[in-house]
């Protein structure tokens, strides 16, 4: 057993109870910090996969905006658990069971394929550094990074817009 | 073609022939433009100068002439050049033109001041002050028309000023256009206007066909090119040349009111009186003569032509007569007389007489403005006495009813209230009627005395009418200025002041002493016009004097003039008496007096039927037929039956329609059954997804 | 870049600038609207005097030509071509100068969903300045079909009480004559290999029977356009319904889309066909003469009697361009500059009194003159100007047609002029006809009604003067001095009648 | 490193994981965490292959990803307050007035 095995199965597991329980909570706000826990565990992951950059994104933006703004509509509009309903009970198993279908299935492919799951050599010191990434981003990909800038306005355009207040009403 | 450059040497003014439209023009937007701030006396002054100044000039170009007598052409703009239509803004001063810018510029002067003092009281009966001006205006207008008119070196520029002038006479006839001659609320003026315009149009149409036809053939309807090739073409196409002379004819009968065109002289009297001097007796109507004497060099290559124009002016100058015996109305007579007139001119120079003609033109524009300014001044003399006699009496409810200042039923012994207009309207009445030694005897003698060696049968016509012309006037002094009045507005008539009276007195001097332009043996004015003649090679008759013409008409005048006294004056007429000459002629008279019944007939043979066939045309034809039935019934219709029935019903809903709604039909019951998927859920939606993913991974995996 | 900024693009698609500005600005700002039409079209005329500066009144052909290729797609050669030539650079002087009048006639004449007008009503002035400066037949094609757009919502928006029925009539009647042009335009497309009408007139070689067959094709949209007897029924309907400033543009350009397109696309692409159908054109054109003029007479309202002279005076205008010579044809375009500042300026003056009287019923009128005495002044000098009086602009037109017809060989009769003038006497009947029931005579019983209504007739204000001045300024400069217009259409026009004499000769 | 099926296995139990969540949980909210779940497992996946590949463009890819997560969640989360607003609720199964 290696550190680097053991560090990962560690945080496997961590980020694996950390979604179910995220599934599980009752209450909306543990979901969310559940979620967080796992976002983080992911992050460190990047990190031991060389993507520095994108680990400090995943912190950021994740765990840090994105949580926070689905934590604050939880609060704002006080919905953290909701009333019984027995609507689609049917769905749960069968939920469960396709569920399972598709983790087989995955397994299978994992057990089956081993060729296109090699893992690679030692990489360069620079893989994965903000430098590399920006280099990537401003040349290759110049183009969808502007276009993630407008989609960007846009979507916020467009929350402001779904969520302000008809003057005339109330 | 300038037919000659202007000459270097001698006191030459030919330039200035521009100014002979401009001037007037110059007066006429002055008016129009700032008069409305100006006074009467201002606004009169400014279109007399203006008048004047015309005179001035057309003096200084007939003292040119005299240095250079073959005229000239001053060229001012271009016009229209298409081709080989080449016309232009061109003046063309010659003896001829000259005479008639002299008798239009002035007469219309002594016309224009004249009118200050008839306008000045005319609009304040008529209560409207402010038309004061409009009248200059159109005055000035109609000056600048006619000095086109006479000075135009082309037919197409003579035909501006042949159109303008009608143009004023129509702003004029209408001048009051709200109300009739008797000032009650009527469209009668504004009917009589168009009457004119209409019936010169009819002239006009005559005309343009002859300048139409007269480019094909001349390539040119400039008078110098013209009349230069005259000669040539009457050889080779002569055919053209009488089409030309008798398509002009008939714009010498629209505008010089002969027969047929003759209707609306008389009418045009519902202008103002000055208006009918200038414009219906002494300038304008003279037009046609001017015209043919101008296309001499025409006329004389076509004798058929020349007969014809003259029996025209013949029969015109008997027929007219004959119908101002039967008038009342002073102005009336002296616009039948007028005709009449016209006729023995345009007779005249239908017959090859150009001189004897043109004689005629400018003693007739004296004596007749001089009677027609005169009776003017009647007219406005009774008004005066029926306002006086109205506020003495005090019953002012019946004034300006249904009273007639100008009949002369109304007048009588305005010897004595009026002496100054009776000397002068003696003076006029006696020229008219040839008496020995006035204008009128000379010129009109020297028409009968060409007659007899040129065209006998007009001769006659001509003689006939003389004597008649000599009896109306005698019957209208006798009913006017002798007896006893016959109404207490003729009774309180009060004299003219003078401003109106001394014009007249310059009228009546000329009418007078005229004859002096053209004594036999003397004979300025043939000298002075042959030249224009000779020009384009015209050979003028000589005129010789003939002392049996002489005496034969004199004789005959008097006679006339002894049997209206017979009638009119031995015994004058009282209030509501027929007239006697009824008693006489019976159903003549009737006839005389209701024009021979040309004006009913022209109604009902010309232009009721144009109305109905235009009613025809518009009404029933373009609208009920084309319009409604044939667009909208037929076509319209034809569509909507086209489809509504037969496409809608039959290939539509029962071909189309079966098999779509079949379809429709099928896709519903189809639908119904496959709607049930849609829960609304939007995780079953999810779920459906989620097991897509798994079938399509499961497919990849066995494959 | 060029292509954009192209002196005749620019004049023809200007407009348009105004009508996205006018979009920007809310409906209830109508007097910015109608600032910003007036000043675009003021625009568009000043760039089209630009355009008159740089053309070359000596040159026969074609200028500023702009040639792009537009459509290339399965052997069809379609370009976008403009281009200017003496037929055609009066007519768009025209247009441009009656745009800006007629939208001053609207200020207060069009209270209601003023943006919408103005942007119409810059979109027909985009359609008109494209017919007359298309040198493709595809594109003069979709520009002429273009105008009927705007006009339609025109006549069928601020119309009159009856003016679906009128927009509908109008649309479709014209619509349909344009068919057949079109399926004529395709043929020659298709069989010459190109729409270029420079290109087609050079190449000619038509074969004469089916030259014939393709010239009434367009003479049938022509016509209708026009419109000659006997397919003028549209007119009156559109004119009376029309407002104002549509009538203006109705009677002033758009009916002359019709003769120009005989002048630019009968006579030359079709000139053996245009020899042999000229008496018949002709005898049309004469019978148009005296039926509209005796029908116009017989109206007993203003608008339809200006309406059916119009079809008189467009009689005229076939008369002269069929007579096939310079002096026709030049009076004939001549005349119908004349005839758009002539009747566009009755139907401003219809409509102003119409502002305050709201009926056309000549009946009630009467006695106009005394209250309304520069109105009255203006109306007398504009009908004199429309019955042809010498000094004003109809008569020069007139008479060079009449001229033109009477001498001309390809008539071959005198006749047909002799019948035409004859129309100059019925003219004069139902111009004064006209002027005497509104004018002249004691006070109609209208006066007393607009009385009652708590105003009394006003004489014309500033802006009413202002609307007529410059039609009168050109109403006394065409019938004073023409000399400018002729040599600007002269070498263009003698180019044409070359073309034609040297097809006649050839014929015999 | 560790072999790349560890990081592919680990990100199909997440994903999973994800999926059920969409499918089981009624709260809005919840289902919505539960899809930034599912993403963040494939960006998971993605970084580990950009690793055994030697290839960056992963990584790009997986900075998109999070930058459209970015915009969706705004927007998501405006229409589920807008949601909430009119209905007062944000159960799922309460909205189905699409139902066919």
């Amino acid at each position: 057993m290696t550190p680097e095995l053991i560090t990962f199965l560690t945080l496997a597991l961590i980020s694996i109870a950390a979604a179910l329980g995220m599934l599980f909570s009752r209450n909306a706000v543990y979901s969310a910090l559940f979620l967080i826990a796992n976002f983080i565990t992911v992050a460190i992951f990047y990190l031991m996969l060389g993507g520095t950059f994108i680990a400090l994104s995943q912190i950021a933006v994740y765990a840090g905006a994105i949580m926070v703004l689905f934590l604050f509509v939880i609060m704002l509009l006080g919905a953290e658990k909701l009333g019984q309903s027995q609507t689609l009970a049917w769905q749960r198993p069968l939920a469960i069971l396709l569920g399972l279908g598709l983790l087989g299935e995955l397994g299978y492919m994992l057990a089956t394929r081993p060729e296109m799951l090699t893992g690679g050599g030692a990489t360069p010191e620079s893989f994965g550094s903000p430098l590399e990434i920006g280099r990537l981003l401003f040349r290759e990909y110049l183009l969808p990074f502007e276009v993630t800038s407008i989609l960007l306005l846009v979507a916020m355009i467009g929350a402001i817009i779904l969520t302000r207040r008809e003057k005339t009403r109330v | 073609m300038i037919l000659s450059e202007i000459a270097t040497s001698g006191p030459n003014f030919f330039y200035l022939a521009p100014w002979l439209v401009f001037i007037p023009l110059i007066g006429m937007l002055t008016n129009l433009l700032i008069g409305k701030r100006l006074g009467e006396k201002a606004i009169g002054g400014i279109a007399s100068t203006a008048s004047g100044l015309t005179f001035v000039v057309a003096v200084l170009l007939a003292l040119s002439l005299r240095a250079y007598p073959e005229g000239t052409t001053v060229p001012f703009a271009d016009w229209i050049t298409i081709g080989e239509l080449q016309l232009r803004w061109a003046f063309r001063v010659d003896t001829l033109s000259t005479t008639m810018m002299l008798v239009v510029s002035g007469v219309g002067t002594l016309i224009h001041i004249y009118a200050i003092g008839y306008m000045h009281e005319d609009v304040r009966y008529k209560n409207d002050p402010g038309r004061f001006r409009r009248f200059f205006v159109y005055l000035n207008l109609f000056i600048a028309a006619m000095m086109i008119l006479v000075s135009g070196d082309n037919y197409l520029m003579l035909f501006v000023g042949w159109e303008g002038v009608g143009l004023c006479s129509f702003l004029l006839i209408g001048f009051w256009y709200e109300m009739d001659t008797l000032g009650r609320p009527s469209t009668a003026n504004a009917m009589a206007a168009k009457k004119a315009f209409v019936a010169n149009r009819v002239g006009d149409f005559g005309f343009l066909l002859a300048v139409l036809t007269m480019f094909w053939v001349f390539k040119s309807v400039q008078f110098t090119d013209v009349f230069a090739s005259a000669q040539q073409i009457a050889e080779s196409n002569p055919g053209a040349i009488l089409a030309i002379t008798l398509f002009m004819l008939l714009g010498v009968a629209g505008k010089s009111a002969q027969i047929p065109l003759y209707v609306w002289l008389p009418d045009a009297m519902a202008g103002p009186t000055p208006v009918s001097a200038l414009i219906h007796a002494a300038t304008m109507v003279t037009a046609g003569v001017y015209l043919v004497a101008r296309t001499a060099p025409l006329y004389v290559l076509v004798p058929q032509a020349q007969a014809t124009v003259a029996l025209v002016g013949g029969l015109t100058a008997l027929f007219a007569a004959t119908i101002a015996v039967g008038q009342y109305d002073i102005k009336k007579v002296l616009a039948y007389s007028t005709i009449s007139q016209l006729g023995f001119m345009v007779a005249a120079v239908g017959m090859g007489a150009f001189v004897a003609g043109m004689f005629h033109l400018i003693t007739h524009a004296f004596f007749k403005a001089l009677l027609f300014l005169s009776a003017g001044s009647v007219i406005l003399g009774v008004e005066r006495g029926h306002h006086h006699a109205a506020h003495h009496d005090g019953h002012e409810d019946d004034h300006a009813e249904t009273f007639d200042p100008g009949d002369m039923r109304n007048m009588g012994g305005m010897r004595k209230t009026m002496p100054v207009t009776f000397w002068l309207y003696l003076i006029g009445a006696l020229a008219l009627a040839g008496i020995f030694p006035l204008a009128g005897f000379w010129s009109k003698d020297e028409i009968l005395a060409e007659a007899t060696a040129l065209n006998f049968t007009v001769y006659i016509l001509l003689a006939i009418a003389a004597f008649f012309t000599a009896f109306y006037m005698g019957r209208q002094i006798w009913m006017v200025f002798f007896g006893k009045p016959r109404h207490e507005a003729a009774a309180h008539a009060e004299e003219s002041p003078p401003v109106m009276t001394i014009p007249l007195m310059v009228l009546a001097a000329l009418s007078l002493l005229g004859g002096a332009l053209n004594l036999p043996g003397v004979e300025t004015l043939a000298h002075w016009i042959e030249r224009t003649f000779e020009t384009f090679g015209v050979k003028l008759h000589p005129a010789e004097f003939n002392l049996n013409v002489a005496i034969t008409s004199t004789v005959l005048a008097l006679v006339a003039i002894f049997l209206s006294w017979l009638l009119y004056g031995r015994k004058p007429l009282t209030d509501g008496q027929p007239d006697p000459l009824k008693r006489i002629l019976g159903p003549l008279f009737t006839g005389m007096e209701n024009k021979w019944w040309i004006d009913e007939l022209y109604w009902a043979v010309i232009l009721n039927p144009y109305i109905a066939l235009a009613r025809f045309f518009a009404d029933v034809i373009d609208w009920r037929f084309w319009h409604d039935w044939f667009h909208d019934t037929v076509i319209a219709g034809t569509y909507q039956w086209l489809s509504k029935t037969a496409l809608n019903v039959w290939a539509d809903q029962r071909g189309i329609d079966a098999f779509a709604n079949g379809l429709g039909n099928t896709t519903k019951a189809l639908a119904q059954r496959l709607r049930g998927l849609q829960t609304g859920f939007v995780r079953n939606y999810a779920l459906s997804v989620f097991i897509g993913v798994i079938v399509i991974l499961g497919y990849l995996i066995l494959q | 870049m060029d292509s954009v900024f192209h002196p005749l693009t620019l004049v023809t698609f200007f407009p348009l600038l105004g009508v996205l500005a006018i979009l920007f600005v809310k409906p209830e700002k109508k007097n910015a609207h109608r600032w910003i039409a007036l000043v675009t079209s003021l625009f568009t005329l000043g760039i089209s005097l630009w355009v008159l500066a740089q053309f070359d009144a000596s040159n026969p052909d074609l200028q500023l030509v702009i040639n792009l290729p537009w459509i290339q797609v399965a052997g069809w050669n379609i370009h976008y071509a403009l281009g200017l030539d003496g037929l055609s650079v009066l007519l768009v002087m025209l247009t441009t100068f009656l745009t800006p009048i007629s939208i001053l006639s609207t200020w207060t004449a069009i209270e209601e969903r003023v943006k919408d007008f103005m942007i119409f009503f810059l979109m027909l002035e985009v359609g008109m300045t494209g017919v007359f400066l298309a040198q493709d037949l595809f594109l003069f094609y979709v520009f002429w079909e273009f105008t009927l757009v705007p006009m339609y919502f025109l006549i069928g928006i601020w119309g009159g009480p009856r003016r679906m029925y009128a927009a509908i009539k109008f649309f479709l009647y014209t619509m349909a004559g344009s068919l057949l042009m079109l399926l004529a335009i395709l043929w020659l497309g298709i069989n010459q290999g190109t729409f270029n009408v420079p290109e087609l007139v050079a190449k000619g070689g038509i074969p004469a029977d089916i030259q014939m067959w393709l010239f009434l094709a367009f003479a049938t949209a022509f016509a209708i356009k026009v419109p000659m007897w006997p397919l003028h029924s549209w007119l009156p309907d559109a004119h009376v319904e029309a407002p104002t400033a549509g009538s203006v543009i109705l009677a002033g350009v758009l009916l002359k889309m019709g003769t120009y397109g005989f002048v630019r696309f009968n006579l030359p692409l079709f000139p053996a066909a245009a020899i042999k159908a000229a008496p018949w054109m002709a005898l049309l054109a004469v019978i148009g003469i005296l039926y509209g003029a005796a029908v116009s007479y017989a109206q007993r309202d203003i608008k339809k009697l200006v309406a059916y002279s119009s079809v008189s005076h467009l009689g005229f205008v076939m008369l002269g361009l069929f007579a096939l010579n310079p002096q026709g044809i030049q009076g004939g375009i001549l005349q119908m500059i004349n005839h758009g500042l002539s009747t566009g300026a009755l139907f401003l003056l219809v409509g102003m009194v119409y502002e305050q009287t709201h009926t056309r019923d000549f009946d009630v009128y009467g006695g106009l003159w005394k209250l309304m005495p520069v109105y009255g002044t203006l109306t007398l000098i504009v009908a004199l100007s429309s019955m042809g009086l010498p000094g004003l602009n109809g008569f020069v037109g007139e008479f060079t047609i009449l001229l033109g017809a009477f001498g001309s060989d390809a008539i071959g009769s005198p006749w047909y002029a002799g019948f035409a003038a004859a129309g100059v006497i019925l003219a004069a009947v139902y111009m004064l006809y006209m002027f005497q029931k509104m004018f002249l005579g004691p006070e109609g019983s209208i006066v007393a009604k607009v009385k009652e209504h708590g105003h009394a007739l006003r004489d014309l204000n500033a802006r009413e003067i202002i609307t007529l001045v410059p039609l009168l300024v050109f109403i006394f400069w065409i019938g004073l001095y023409p000399k400018p217009f002729f040599t600007l259409m002269a070498p263009a026009v003698d180019k044409l009648v070359a073309l034609l004499q040297a097809t006649a000769v050839a014929m015999h | 490193m560790l072999p790349v099926s560890y990081y592919v296995g680990l990100s199909a139990v997440l994903f999973t994981i994800g999926a059920l969540g969409v499918l089981i949980r009624r709260n809005a909210i919840i289902i919505f965490m539960s899809v930034e779940l599912m993403l963040n497992a494939a960006n998971l996946a993605f970084v580990a292959f950009a690793r055994a590949h030697q290839a960056l463009s992963g990584q790009v890819f997986v900075f998109f990803v999070i930058t459209v997560a970015a915009a969706e969640v705004a927007v998501g989360l405006a229409l589920i307050v807008a949601i909430f607003r009119t209905k007062h609720n944000i159960d799922v199964d309460q909205l189905s007035s699409m139902k066919g």
